[in-house]
């Protein structure tokens, strides 16, 4: 595995460097995970793209590096301290820093001579194809996928150009990557919607959730998707709910402010019992916090938005191909459950790109048979639209396509619909709300465990940081220490609790690790289960944990 | 009781409240467009006038205060054969929902939006509303200290495409309004002047009748800065009609890449279509 | 002690009727408890005033009544089950319902002779007086005070008629109260921000709120408080920060549906520091629910709203003494630690009327003391706003009273208030913020502990139950079956376990009394201390729980 | 560094963007305020634009995106001694903000209002704002499917009593008209002109130089309606200047039994005004 990081400025080009170095990886045959931390802003300030790449599949970032290229000073003394012992440091002959290992181009001539000046990342992409001893015959595929043709054969050039000027220092091995696809977790999100059979999204601009709303916008004809840009994301969640009561699959994607200002909307979704994705990608807070960085601390603040009680479901999505599944059973659960689904993912998992196996959309097709929305009567006295019903589910029928007459109100209603003021049907339909939880509870799955069965010690933690858990797990259980296990949620809410009371039960002591300050997931475990986590790994600077931290955290609770 | 009559039913209506006026015309005008109640959705925020479709056969979206709008667009995107309609306050409609009112206009949805305007904020017992009569002008219990907004003015300056302002006191005028709403192709706003009995001390029955008068058979509502210039009369004499109404390319058909008779909810990607996007992922 | 219903449909003056009653029962040195039951309407449907008074003080309703008036048929079927042995019903002679107990007075005829036909109600508290052996002395005065002199000779005389037309059923003793106030939680809970020195207040109407907006409006000019009717909550809650920001103490109030729209701004006043407090005063959700009605279901939702991270307070109000003082109190708290205070009331405390000693302004003051933003330096370069303290409390300057500028900032800042997107300062700054919480931890007051030392079962309540429990809890042990005692939180977020901890021990069984329906306050309970409750006495029908219906609720548990 | 000068700071905008001059010129603008930097309140929601307060010496609030104007507007409630300007983007006050640029209009408080209307949403990278232009005029990346706002209109139809534009290519007039509105008693809106060179590649320094005209010297701002016509030429010829202007009373004005000249916050209940309350429920 090698680990290279690109450093820079806002407007430096490092997102579009970084994707034409992942695509050649991925057409060299080897697996990658690459992480993006931007500042809030469009020039300037420092940016850098994360890249670790070898030949095993890969999930996680690590903080080691084998390769550091900047564009800058600042870049360089930023992460000179992560470079291992090998590593090289790669900038253009201008910049006045040395060192034992640097290797210094002159981008600015080279791509002069290739015939564009704006081309001296793509020299670097050359470079480092052959500082690491990868062939170079992919870039030209990938350049010409990636860039508009009036440029395409300079950089080609600049490529060659790279790739003659430096020299060979590693052996990378490629993999055997077939069908493997790259990917960010923003795409595969929204591919899972697609797979979902989506109908309606609508959106406010928020970070790091906007690729979405640009995804399904450029994809709104083939997909046959209404997509709208609200002027709030109060407009956004009422339209999707104006959607999704005619039939349309909707959708919502938001952060934590957006998700704020949808909170009322949450609860109507919640009464009036219209299915609803809403995916909150996360990032810092309290408010605008850090905009454009990574961390969990939405989780207490979903499970309970919106005044009074109703079902609903928290799913934290673990993985790439975890959002790609989790988003279009979302959908499933929405309509069958006729409840809110609340997608967690946060700034990492949405910006990071990782190659996977090629998704399945016959495995996703079974969340994404179109609404089963009938009309349930011929006439309207006959149709109750919130009948009581054992499991609490009662017939959905779509206005227009019923005879009959279909009611949503936020208000307290009877079975038809109609506002009550009734103590009697007022209990029974918070009864019959209430009862859906146990339908719910029988889709639950179970969190993933990785480790040793024979553990002492329990890590617990849910969403992105699933990846980094188990390359830590499978690190520690080979230093021949206290074995430890771990169980990655992807179901949070209600918490499935089977795997966490059996393997609770045989350990010495629970570690929650999470990327928020208060222990988010502990606290939901202790309410749900009576559990406690004795030890804390946690992470809040915005920056996402990498399996050495959590080492590190285990080594500090002397674990 | 036949489905496909727009019957109402018993109201939670104070006796003597102009709503049931409203009712009444809206029942007869639906009634006239020889469609079935299912192919009707009304859509309602909360309030008094937002009750109104649960008086209705007919489909019924009781939502959020200030948020009918959001909805009631979104219906007709996802299923452009439901003819939608709106009734709600002042309150929802320029308060609270003041920031959809701006922004549906500009998307000009083929849907209709009648507001009980009582000037005043009825269900909540008698707040002033972004309408109630300025202190200044009509000192009373529940009068506006900040400037009042003119609805149609603004509805203009935000580009609507059709503008007009009823009273619950005309009945034929209301329904002819109500009609020429419905029949227009675009967002179509109906101010509807409306007594609160209950709680409008200044704006009754009485009040209206003094000032309203309709405007003249030779008004051509086609000219917006004629248009704007009349909605601001308001005083001894308060004009009510169609102030303009012009022809605009729909919220559909400004995409016709999606939209193309068959409504979204019927649609579906075409098969095929996912794994080929996934490919590109290779 | 009495209890009395008026009920009839909404326009029949019912509010009024009951307001000048009670003041006469207190002028005629009685006690008394009331509580209003109304529907979302403004005519029609059915509403009633629940009034209970003796010579105790009381402190909740009871069911059983001794005397039921009632204005049309309705109201008699609805409540004609809670009527004990003797008690009387009285009513207008045109209403063809009959019995042994009925009253029937020509209210109409009576009315019209006394001068105003419109005092009929005025005819039936003369009656009631009457019925019940009180002297009718103190009815001129209150009627004087209540109405206006127009019609104040018509009423005057109608109570007479009333008085002389009906007949003594029983003797209530009347108690000793002297320096005894009538009002309800609205009213204590506003002239607590009174004590606590509010000088801004900003609002949207929403029921059960929207009196305390009436109560600031009529007074602003006196007490010196910027009052405003907003646009939406939205704006309430921003206007409130800004003049926070200022210096000025604010307090915004809503129920759960506008608490939802102030949810993004509740987290900028944690990140921001900027103290706040909001009053929610809780109606039956989930969305627009029962708009009139009472429930306890925002608690789960209050101590987690917002994204991200920060420590607030949670203080729900136990009854009208307690708004009184926790409101100056909240004040004095935001301040103090510079954070968010949410003070969670409901429909059933802020609408009920009770008598209770003369308020203490003095014991208030200590709450109210100006704010003490001074200027903390001279220049601006040695100002810091957001200092990194031991206990997280940075020095609060007001702009323009301080010599430097004063920064507030919903991004993450550093020590300056200027933006930043350093990792080591985001971990100070999230790390002050949390330590406040221990400085909060300090302040908590501990439940109230009603019933026996000994207690077996251990009830647990939070806010306006109290009363009930409290009463339910004495008539148990005088029963002599198993011992019972209750701990009855008001503060609740942080929540104050030493008391909980100390009973928990002791008892057998711990049982939550609770205006829900899934058990919020065990929720916190088992997250805070892992303390389980094994019992559950839940009420979710937008009626207000009574001691009898915890006493049938300990029946149910076998307890 | 003097403390009674607005000296600004480093800032994070792309070298080349319109904000630049905008920030100088009301640096210039504030300085020839006599005023210190402690007696300046500027207030900001979220965006590039909103990001100018952290870039000049004085009181600076940055609050949540679309909320900048209830928080100004309370500042000034609460401390009539502050000078309060709010500068943001056309995002936050016209998108997520419409409601309160609506209704803070009505409210009439002496603040200022600058906005940096570069018909974009610039900080989220590229998505059109409620004034980014039509589509069907002028197609690009990030035009407005859905019709754009003229917000002066928008701002007169509310009943604004300053209505002005400016372009931030234009220092000179800047500096005039920024003056002109800080001066204003009551609120000011400055619709400013400013390219995004990032992200908006239609309405660029180019576009607006060639487009962008002084009104008439001897044009009159006191008529409404004229006003009403003039700020909605957009298109070959893009007027500038100060397009209405009138007297109304204040927000503080409005409510003399509150205000006395002495800022809220330094008030306080008189002694002995809350006993003499709580005597009234004896
Ligand atoms: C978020 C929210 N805020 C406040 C309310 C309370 N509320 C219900 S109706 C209403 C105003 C009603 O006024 P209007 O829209 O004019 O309707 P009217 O009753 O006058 O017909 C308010 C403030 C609410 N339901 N939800
Ligand atoms: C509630 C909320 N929604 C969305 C965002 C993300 N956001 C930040 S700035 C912005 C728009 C900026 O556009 P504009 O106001 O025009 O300012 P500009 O950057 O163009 O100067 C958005 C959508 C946010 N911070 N908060
Ligand atoms: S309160 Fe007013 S608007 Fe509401 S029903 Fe009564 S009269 Fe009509
Ligand atoms: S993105 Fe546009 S508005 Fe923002 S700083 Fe760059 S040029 Fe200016
Ligand atoms: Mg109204
Ligand atoms: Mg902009």
């Amino acid at each position: 595995m090698f680990n290279v990081l690109i450093g820079g400025a806002a407007g430096d080009g490092i997102e579009t460097m970084a994707g034409i170095l992942e695509k050649i990886l991925l057409r060299s045959g080897f697996y990658l995970f690459s992480m993006r931390d931007f500042m809030s802003r469009v020039r300037g300030g420092h940016n850098f793209a994360l890249i670790r790449f070898g030949n095993q599949p890969v999930s996680a970032h690590r903080d080691t590096l084998d390769g550091l290229v900047v564009f800058n000073k600042e870049s360089y003394f930023l992460h000179k301290d992560c470079l291992s012992k090998n590593a090289f440091v790669l900038c253009d002959k201008s910049l006045d820093i040395a060192g034992r290992n640097f290797i210094k181009i002159d981008g600015k001539k080279l791509a002069k001579e290739a015939g564009n000046p704006k081309s001296i990342s793509t020299v670097y992409i050359g470079a480092l194809l052959k500082l690491f001893g990868i062939s170079d015959k992919a870039a030209a595929s990938v350049l010409q996928e990636k860039l508009p043709p009036k440029i395409l054969d300079a950089n080609i050039a600049a490529a060659k150009k790279g790739y003659a000027a430096a020299d060979r220092r590693f052996s990378a091995k490629a993999g055997t990557t077939k069908n493997t696809m790259l990917l960010t977790g923003s795409d595969a999100m929204a591919m899972g919607a697609l797979a979902g059979n989506i109908r309606f999204y609508s959106a406010y601009p928020m970070s790091p959730s906007t690729t979405l709303l640009e995804f399904f916008s450029a994809r709104s004809g083939a997909f046959r998707i209404g997509v709208e840009q609200a002027e709030d994301e109060i407009a956004a969640v009422n339209m999707a709910l104006g959607a999704s009561y005619t039939g349309a699959r909707s959708m919502v994607g938001t952060s934590g402010g957006g998700f704020a200002l949808m909170v009322e909307a949450l609860g109507f979704a919640g009464i009036a019992e219209i299915p609803i994705v809403i995916a909150d990608i996360q990032r810092p807070g309290p408010s605008t916090g850090l905009p454009t960085r990574t961390e969990q601390s939405d989780l207490s603040f979903v499970i309970s938005a919106s005044q009074g009680e109703f079902p609903r479901i928290v799913i934290a999505v673990k993985d790439h191909a975890d959002a790609f599944y989790q988003t279009a059973r979302a959908f499933y659960l929405a309509e069958k459950y006729q409840v809110p689904v609340i997608l967690l993912s946060d700034q990492y998992l949405a910006d990071s790109a990782v190659t996977i196996p090629l998704l399945d959309t016959k495995k996703a097709s079974r969340y994404g048979a179109p609404a089963a929305r009938k009309p349930t009567a011929t006439a309207m006295q006959d149709y109750l639209r919130y009948k009581l019903t054992k499991n609490g589910i009662s017939p959905l029928a779509a206005p227009g396509k019923s005879v009959s007459a279909v009611r949503a109100d936020s208000d307290e209603h009877d079975e038809r619909g109609v506002i009550t003021e009734s103590a009697e049907v007022r209990i029974a339909m918070t009864d019959k709300r209430n009862r859906k939880t146990a339908g719910i509870r029988t889709e639950l799955q179970e969190p993933d465990f990785f480790g040793d069965q024979d553990a002492e010690v329990l890590l617990v933690g849910f969403g992105s940081t699933a990846g980094a858990i188990k390359e830590a797990v499978e690190i520690r259980n080979k230093q021949g220490k206290k074995k430890i296990g771990a169980l990655c949620f992807s179901d949070v809410y209600p918490l499935p609790a089977e795997k966490l009371l059996e393997h609770s039960s045989k350990v010495r002591q629970m570690v929650n690790v999470e990327q928020n300050s208060t222990g988010q997931l502990a606290k939901l475990i202790r309410q749900e289960t009576l559990l406690p986590c004795t030890g804390s790994i946690l992470k809040y600077d915005g920056r996402q944990i990498s399996p050495d931290e959590i080492l590190d955290g285990l080594k500090q609770l002397k674990i | 009781m036949k489905n496909n009559t727009f019957y109402s039913t018993e109201t939670a209506w104070c006796p003597g409240c102009g709503n049931f006026a409203i009712l009444e015309t809206l029942v007869s005008v639906l009634n006239s467009l020889k469609k079935e109640p299912r192919e009707i959705l009304l859509v309602g925020g909360i309030g008094q006038a937002a009750k109104l479709n649960q008086y209705v056969n007919a489909n019924g979206f009781s939502g959020l205060h200030g948020r009918a709008l959001p909805a009631a667009v979104a219906a007709k995107i996802a299923n452009e054969s439901l003819t939608v309609i709106v009734n709600t306050g002042d309150g929802d409609s320029y308060g609270e929902g003041g920031n959809h009112f701006l922004h549906n206009i500009r998307r000009n949805a083929d849907i209709t939006h009648f507001v009980h305007n009582n000037q005043i904020y009825g269900l909540t017992k008698g707040q002033p509303s972004p309408t109630s009569a300025a202190c200044s002008d009509l000192p009373s219990a529940a009068c506006n200290i900040n400037s009042p907004l003119n609805p149609l003015l603004l509805a203009l300056a935000a580009g609507a495409t059709f503008v007009a302002r009823s009273f619950s006191g005309n009945e034929a005028h209301l329904a002819r309004i109500m009609k020429a709403a419905v029949a227009h192709k675009g967002y179509a706003l109906v101010d509807i002047l409306q007594p609160c009995i209950s709680f409008n001390k200044v704006n009754t029955f009485a009040y209206y009748n003094e000032r309203v008068y309709e405007l003249e058979k030779d008004y051509k509502p086609s000219n917006r800065e004629k248009a704007m210039q009349r909605c601001t009369e308001w005083g001894k004499k308060i004009p009510i009609g169609i102030f303009y109404q012009a022809k605009a390319p729909t919220f559909h058909e400004r995409r016709p890449e999606i939209f193309n008779g068959t409504p979204l909810v019927d649609q579906a990607a075409k098969a095929g279509e996912l794994p080929k996007l996934l490919k590109t992922f290779l």
